[in-house]
């Protein structure tokens, strides 16, 4: 039992990594703000839940496994939030005529 | 490993003149203060690099706790503690005259303030 | 039961007020706590001076700790020396400078002011009693903030740049301080200063120890402005209120050199082999510098408060010279010019307070005439001047006599001293002659009728001022006394 | 394993400090200065010093930007004159990194166990603690009590930089009006209601930080700042009026002044009790039972201080207008 709860684990962190590099190569390669915006969500969101989620897994019914539990709380609220308000005010300047187009540097 | 050990005084030693680079070079009050912030936080590194021992923990005794388990060295976190505190506070207390000096002069650049002074 | 406690009381008496005057409703209560707090803790300051004189150092236990682990207050001759000092240019500072307070700086924003002045005296004070490296960091963080404060609350807009370059300047120097303590530490294990004293001989490693020296004492030189790293302090003072450039002419830069020798001498003079001669050569030839060149560029400012900054460049190159000869009778002229000169560079700001408040400037044109429609103020400017000259029967004369003297023990090379001392001196008749000239020989200006003389209030404590400057130089023996013992026990620590 | 780690932390550390000295934007310039705060913490907590990580991410990535942010807005946000004095600075900087470096090769090697700073003094502290004051954290002991002299200062020098800041920008002005022109962020639903969501955690999560101070890392200064953070957000989401209606600076300030003053007080009490200055063994008739008095009473105080200084110089850059 304990071996199964250390695969799943390690497959948890691994793919969260996995999901995180691509999540960075995104940011990089990206043409615009927009789906740049939506590479690094996936990075935040996706990796993180994935690599705690396995470390919760490690860590087992302890304090630090609750712990983890409340970080992971708080990162479905507030990263879905970052990037919600990252890509309303990107419309707002937009709209104010500024240039968001991250391509020209 | 010998070698790597001393890794954290290097980066001490580097970040420290990076932030005293920028502070002399940049005529920018702001950048100023961001190359100050640098060069106290590279003091920070150079006492917490003091206080690691290896296979020790953070210096917190629980009651009954075994006799054998290697503690970390818990004064200069205690000095860093209050070194952070005063690096905010002058921080604080310099950004608050760049915006005087931004109203009072108009610009935040050392060399035109300095022009502008010698003109008066 | 309370005499036991005096050792704190000049710290922790400012640290307990300072709260209660910033939220104070009115700004004359505010000034009055604030004189009498200071005056209080000049009080502690002379009960500690007879204390001292009477039964040697008195070592304090902070939070009942014993030493090594607890933090220590120690106060000896060289603390109470600066207590005296300190305390006495705060308490004056603030009698005197109410009315020109209430002219420079905004009525709402006074109580803020005083705050910050308590802040400044409690820290000052703290960096004169302290017995540990780590401690003296602190308090010389809130001395630094509060004197920025003081500084940025000036009269005009050129006060926030000049405030602006003493904070990175002044971050710096603190910083570096910051990292010799922490090297030294490193080494020892240790922050209390007796027991590095003590545990740096043993030290195995040369090179960290001597990175450790270097970094606080270029640090110290930083805050204590000494040549060539004093480009902060003669605008910070020029462009301070009156007020504030006497309290801090006469006590920053002194904290600075005062914490510089007690490293220097107690901590890393006896830790290694040369010390002494290393400390004495570089700090000789950058007193000298000072000494010429801060005394040249006064020569030609035309802002008589910068010019006595640049006269104070020159004047701290006179304490680092006394100290760099590692003699006793050269110690002690340093620590007897520290006195000294704070209370002649003090006096001088004070006079220039009271002409700035009359004339509405402190240019040499402002003060044309100045001779004839304020004569107590320029009376006692002249006097203070002679004083800075080193004119007999003032106390000028006692630190440079005793300077002359040590420096004739030094054979060829006192010779050389003599004269950069002579060339100096000379400097600094020119340029007390040139605002005595402007003042007495000058005509004043348009509409300079209505000026009338300064009001008692400040004219009471400079001519106090004056008179004690008078008394030290006929009859020098009490702070002769405390600076040989000053000198005595730096010496027997860097042996 | 660790020491890798370690290594990538300390070399992004470089690179990002790099970073922040080459941008020519302030704001991009400030947002680096966060992340490096960030890596910094982390550095701090491979070093085992927790208490410091903890104290480096709420100050230096956290409040510390948004003083930054504050200033760059009522300022300017881009560097416009070049570098100058190349020549000065190099060779400063290159006489100071020659003499260091020369330096470190005698430094004790990371983590040696037999290096003096581990053999004077600081086993002393971590033998004595839990017999003469009874916490399991050694940190919050040493700052507390052993070198709380030292704390006493760190409180007044946050209160030195309230009085300053609020000297020189003066206290914020309140827009009286109700249809106050500034309302935060309430027109934008899902942030409104997020960090509406949010604030109570984190006010909880600062009270945790400060009562927990003695068994976890944590104490005053940290949870000062948390609860700062916490309301600093409101201000963000409601409009800086609005929270300046709620909690004027004036009283914030007040505040301030009480907590330094509590400290102080402590250690004037322990005078009058006849003990030397900050023993808080005099407060009860049991001294271990005094020292946990002390140490709740100044925390206390410096929690209190620390989180009104934060704020109120928060609302003095907020809530400044340009004169």
């Amino acid at each position: 039992m304990e071996q199964v709860i250390d695969i799943i684990s390690w497959i948890c962190l691994l793919g969260g990594a996995l999901v995180v590099l691509i999540g960075g190569i995104g940011l990089v390669r990206f043409p615009d703000l927009f789906t740049r915006i939506h590479a690094a969500s996936l990075a935040d969101s996706g990796g993180a839940i994935l690599v705690i989620v396995g470390c919760m897994l490690q860590a087992g019914l302890t304090l630090a496994g609750v712990k983890l539990a409340a970080i992971l709380l708080f990162l479905l609220f507030t990263s879905p939030t970052a990037g919600y308000a990252l890509a309303h005010s990107a419309i707002t300047a937009k709209d104010d005529g500024l240039d968001v187009d991250i391509e020209s540097d | 490993m010998e070698i790597l050990g001393l890794y954290n005084y290097w980066v001490f030693a580097i970040l420290l003149l990076i932030g005293l680079y920028a502070v002399i070079t940049k005529p920018n009050f702001t950048k100023k203060l961001i190359g100050l912030n640098i060069f106290q936080a590279a003091i920070f590194l150079l006492y917490i690099s003091m206080d690691k021992v290896d296979g020790g923990t953070a210096p917190i005794i629980p009651h009954g706790a075994a006799k054998d388990i290697i503690y970390s060295n818990p004064v200069p976190q205690v000095l860093i503690l209050t070194a952070i505190v005063v690096g905010i506070s002058t921080t604080a207390l310099g950004l608050a005259l760049v915006v005087r000096i931004r109203e009072a002069y108009g610009t935040i650049e050392e060399d035109k303030v300095i022009s502008m002074d010698r003109d008066q | 039961m309370l005499a036991a406690q005096y050792p704190v009381l000049p710290v922790i008496v400012p640290l307990l007020s300072a709260p209660i005057a910033a939220l104070m409703p009115n700004r004359s209560l505010a000034w009055i706590m604030a004189s009498l707090v200071s005056a209080l803790v000049f009080a502690t300051a002379v009960a500690l001076t007879v204390i001292v004189s009477a039964q040697g150092m008195i070592s304090y236990e902070v939070g009942g700790w014993p030493a090594p682990y607890g933090i220590e207050v120690r106060v000896d001759s060289f603390s109470v020396v600066m207590l005296l000092v300190i305390s006495g240019a705060s308490t004056l500072a603030l009698i005197s400078g109410k009315a020109s307070i209430d002219a420079q700086i905004p009525s709402d924003r006074q109580p803020l002011f005083f705050a910050a002045w308590l802040l400044a005296l409690a820290a000052y004070s703290g960096i004169a009693v302290a017995g540990d490296a780590f401690n003296i960091f602190v308090f010389m963080e809130i001395s630094s903030l509060a004197g920025y404060v003081l500084i940025a609350n000036g009269p005009d807009r050129r006060a926030l740049p000049a405030t602006f370059k003493y904070l990175v300047m002044g971050t710096i120097g603190a910083s570096f301080y910051l990292i010799g303590v922490g090297l030294a530490y490193m080494m020892t294990g240790t922050l209390n200063i007796a027991d590095l004293h003590a545990r740096l001989g043993d030290v195995p490693y040369l090179r960290p120890i001597l990175l450790s020296a270097a970094f606080v004492t270029i640090g110290l030189a930083v805050k204590a402005a000494v040549f060539p790293l004093h480009v902060w302090m003669p605008n910070a003072y020029a462009r301070a209120p009156s007020a504030v450039a006497v309290f801090l002419s006469a006590c920053s830069t002194k904290a600075a050199v005062y914490v510089m020798l007690r490293f220097d001498f107690m901590i890393f003079g006896g830790a290694f082999a040369h010390h002494d001669v290393q400390f004495s050569t570089v700090l000789m030839s950058l007193a000298l510098l000072g000494m010429l060149i801060g005394s040249a560029v006064a020569i030609y400012e035309r802002d008589v408060k910068r010019m006595l900054g640049y006269s104070s460049v020159g004047q701290i190159g006179y304490i680092l010279l006394g100290a760099s000869m590692i003699s006793l009778g050269g110690v002690s002229a340093g620590v007897i010019h520290m006195f000294n000169h704070a209370m002649i560079k003090g006096g001088l700001f004070l006079a220039m307070g009271a002409l700035v408040l009359r004339l509405g400037g402190g240019t040499l044109d402002d003060l044309k005439g100045a001779g004839r429609t304020m004569p107590w103020t320029m009376g006692a400017f002249v006097l203070l001047g002679l004083s800075l000259i080193g004119m007999p029967l003032t106390a000028g004369f006692i630190s440079k006599w005793y300077l002359v003297q040590a420096a004739l023990d030094l054979g060829t090379l006192g010779i050389v001293l003599i004269a950069a001392i002579l060339i100096s001196s000379l400097m600094a008749v020119v340029y007390i002659w040139r605002v005595v000239e402007v003042a007495y020989f000058q005509s004043p200006q348009a509409g300079a009728s209505k000026h009338q003389e300064a009001p008692l209030m400040m004219l009471v404590p400079l001519w106090a001022v004056v008179l004690a400057n008078v008394y030290f130089g006929l009859d020098p023996s009490i702070p002769v006394d405390l600076a040989t013992n000053a000198a005595n026990i730096l010496l027997e620590h860097a042996k | 394993m660790i020491i890798v780690f370690s290594l990538f932390l300390l070399t992004m550390m470089v690179v990002v400090a790099l970073a922040v000295v080459e941008t020519r934007n302030l704001f991009a310039a400030a947002m680096l200065t966060g992340i490096f705060s960030f890596l910094m913490a982390a550095n701090f907590f491979v070093l085992d010093a927790a208490d410091v990580a903890l104290t480096e991410a709420a100050v230096g990535a956290g409040v510390a930007t948004v003083f930054f942010l504050g200033a760059i807005a009522l300022s300017s946000e881009h560097e416009h004159s070049a570098s100058r004095k190349f020549g000065l600075a190099l060779l400063a900087v290159a006489s100071t990194a020659v003499v260091i470096l020369l330096g470190t090769m005698e430094f004790p090697i990371l983590g040696d166990g037999s290096a003096p700073v581990h053999q004077h003094v600081a086993p002393w502290y971590l033998e004595k603690t839990p017999e003469l004051i009874h916490v399991p954290n050694v940190v919050t002991a040493v700052l507390a009590s052993f070198r709380g002299y030292d704390t006493l200062g760190e409180v007044f020098v946050v209160l030195t930089a309230a009085i300053g800041v609020l000297s020189l920008l003066g206290f914020p002005r309140n827009n009286s009006e109700e249809n106050a022109v500034n309302d935060g962020l309430s027109h934008q639903k899902i942030l409104h209601i997020v960090g509406k969501l949010l604030i109570p955690l984190i006010i909880l999560f600062g009270l945790y930080v400060q009562f927990h101070g003695d068994f976890g890392p944590g104490g005053g200064f940290q949870a000062g700042t948390i609860i700062a953070a916490a309301l600093i957000l409101y201000a963000l989401l409601s409009g800086g009026d609005r929270a300046r209606r709620q909690m004027p600076p004036r009283l914030l300030f007040g505040m301030a002044c009480l907590g330094a003053f509590i400290y102080a007080g402590v250690g004037g009490t322990t005078l009058l009790l006849g003990g030397n200055l900050l023993d808080y063994s005099v407060l009860s008739h049991d001294p271990v039972h005094g020292q946990h008095l002390g140490i709740m009473l100044i925390e206390f105080g410096v929690g209190l201080a620390v989180a009104s200084v934060m704020l109120t110089i928060y609302h003095a850059f907020a809530g400044h207008e340009h004169r």
